[in-house]
């Protein structure tokens, strides 16, 4: 079999396949490799790209998958009222934030951060797949340990958890309550009270 | 109240702390605990006011606040000594709104992504179906683990020999036809009638019974003994022939192959 | 709006829509008439013919589709259903190894060598076709003698039974302990008289 029969193939099976394929339940179709198959669907996924095609490939959690490029969302509302997944509240993306960045972590330690309960939340952010219970802390009574879903790359629209934004820096965070030199010096005297 | 503020818009006291902060246009590192205290508390009379419940979670704040407030009062340098300062009382409550800020605002950058996400459109699997056929199965079959399943199973036999053994020596002490015959041969040699019972030192088992009988037998056809039984059933008794002294039995004999085989 | 750019907004449009998506509809979202939108959409459909594409574009009724090329349904299907392992527990494995050894043998003869009842077992074995019934014995009842496959060869790679590893010690071990019966004993008594 010729790599661009293969490549299509492939193409028909992301198709047919709509969500995101793993490279390695691919490869068995063609008896290849993982690292094979994901190198073609790079190069198709390049391809894509390179030709400014409308529709694309994109990389998630090692799987890849068909998807419309985002410059043609207006002609598709345009066209008609996509089905778009409901908005998450303010609370749900703290939540969300906390267990993304500090992944794993436990209830406990989401509820210290945002200093109020957030039980409902987890349950709900869970039953949306977009959180999972990943593990066992050592502590008392072995609290769940809390990180998130492949179902949450898609929501993001991320190839894998580096590329979320980066966290701030604490100097980042104290603007516009102070000039950043006036910030850094009381900040040091909190670091260093014998300063003063 | 001097400000008005949606009630229900806080996610929990740090939040409100924050916005109560950014609006008085405070220094994080220098906030002023009276003023935050007293809009804080009006906050939660306005909750209360409202019917609002405000959450455990906001008084447990407050209480913070207030804590905080009256530990500002106090001199903070305890003693002369420059090195025995006090922590600033603020210093625990300000860590902990920077921690919340910083996931605040990586919340509002989540949304965003989403929001991009949001723009690109995927499209559902296909029926599949017809594709789904009856489940098939590779069996997976190597020589290794064939004779490892077989060398397993004779060292399980192997113990269990050895355990047998161990209990039944003598009984497991099995003889072949040609070495009966040879007992037989030695018993029977200078005697002139022998009972057949008489063959067994003591209660023989079924297999000493057969395997004597079958060597007699044996004997019988090569002329060695001659055999009487008056009775259906009843004793034998044998007769050593002539015969007998000449008869090969030796182990390396091929007798029994050549006749019997 | 480039050409090109249309091109790849018709793609995403007809990625989203799913159904055949009629020409006229989707010039309306460029104020395209229905004849140079079916021209873009004609254009785009040799394009991916001529570029042996896994998704390809059909006409019909004046509407256009995505679909897949036809000539992949295989691996399709074999995306579907995933050719699983399955492998023999321990007890088969014994079970096929005793015959394999001592073919031909009888189920009591297996039986009283693993000291368990194992019909469920050469069942099983039978209907993955690697032992079958090779003859019956002289004894009471004219037991079924059970031996290997062809089926069986194939699986290990061997050419014949000869191959198989040689165990050495499997007759000297089995001898004595095997409750056989004793006839079967005496048998062997004259059959090998060397082994005292």
């Amino acid at each position: 079999m010729k790599r661009a029969e293969i490549k299509a193939a492939l193409e028909t099976l992301l198709f047919v396949w709509g969500e995101p394929l793993a490279a390695g339940d691919a490869g068995q179709v063609f008896d290849l490799s993982e690292t094979e198959t994901r190198e073609l669907f790079l190069e198709l996924k390049k391809e894509y790209d390179e030709g400014g095609r409308g529709i694309r490939i994109r990389e998630i959690a090692g799987a890849f998958q068909y998807c419309t490029d985002s410059r043609n969302a207006e002609y598709v509302s345009r066209l008609c009222q996509p089905v778009k997944e409901q908005r998450l509240s303010q609370g749900a993306l703290e939540v969300l934030a906390i267990i993304a960045y500090r992944q794993p972590v436990t209830r406990v330690e989401i509820e210290s951060i945002r200093g109020i309960r957030c039980d409902r939340t987890i349950e709900s952010l869970s039953r949306k797949q977009l959180i999972a219970e990943v593990g066992r802390g050592s502590g008392i009574g072995r609290p769940i340990l809390y990180g998130t879903t492949r179902t949450f790359l898609e929501y993001l629209g991320l190839r894998n958890l580096s590329e979320l934004p980066p966290l701030a820096e604490t100097e980042d965070l104290l603007e516009p309550y102070a000039e950043v030199g006036e910030a850094e010096n009381l900040k040091n005297h909190f670091d260093n009270p014998s300063q003063e | 109240m001097a400000y008005k503020v949606k009630l229900d818009i806080f996610e929990g006291p740090l939040d409100l702390l924050v916005y109560l902060i950014e609006r008085a246009e405070m220094n994080i590192y220098d906030i002023q605990v009276a003023v935050i205290t007293d809009q804080y508390l009006e906050y939660l009379d306005e909750m209360c006011y409202q019917d609002l419940a405000p959450a455990a979670d906001f008084m447990v704040m407050a209480a913070t606040l207030i804590d905080i407030k009256s530990r500002m009062l106090l001199p903070r340098r305890a003693t002369d000594d420059p090195e025995a300062l006090t922590e600033d009382p603020r210093s625990e409550l300000v860590d902990k709104i920077l921690e919340y800020k910083k996931y605040k605002q990586a919340a509002e950058l989540l949304e965003q992504q989403a929001e991009t996400a949001g723009l690109v459109f995927t499209k559902a699997q296909e029926e599949l179906a017809d594709f789904e056929q009856e489940q098939e199965y590779l069996l997976r079959l190597k020589i290794d683990p064939l004779m490892m399943a077989f060398k397993a199973f004779l060292d399980r036999q192997r113990r269990r020999a050895e355990v047998q053994r161990r209990y039944s020596k003598m009984e497991d002490y099995r003889m072949t036809v040609r070495s009966r015959i040879h007992q037989l041969k030695n018993m029977l040699t200078g005697r002139r009638r022998v009972r057949f019972t008489e063959l067994f030192v003591s209660r023989p088992d079924r297999y000493q019974v057969v395997l004597t009988f079958l060597s007699v037998l044996e004997m019988i056809r090569r002329k060695g003994i001659k055999v009487r039984q008056d009775v259906n059933f009843g004793e034998m008794t044998l007769t050593p022939t002539k015969a007998l002294a000449g008869m090969q039995f030796d182990a390396e004999s091929e007798f029994f192959n050549d006749e019997a085989g």
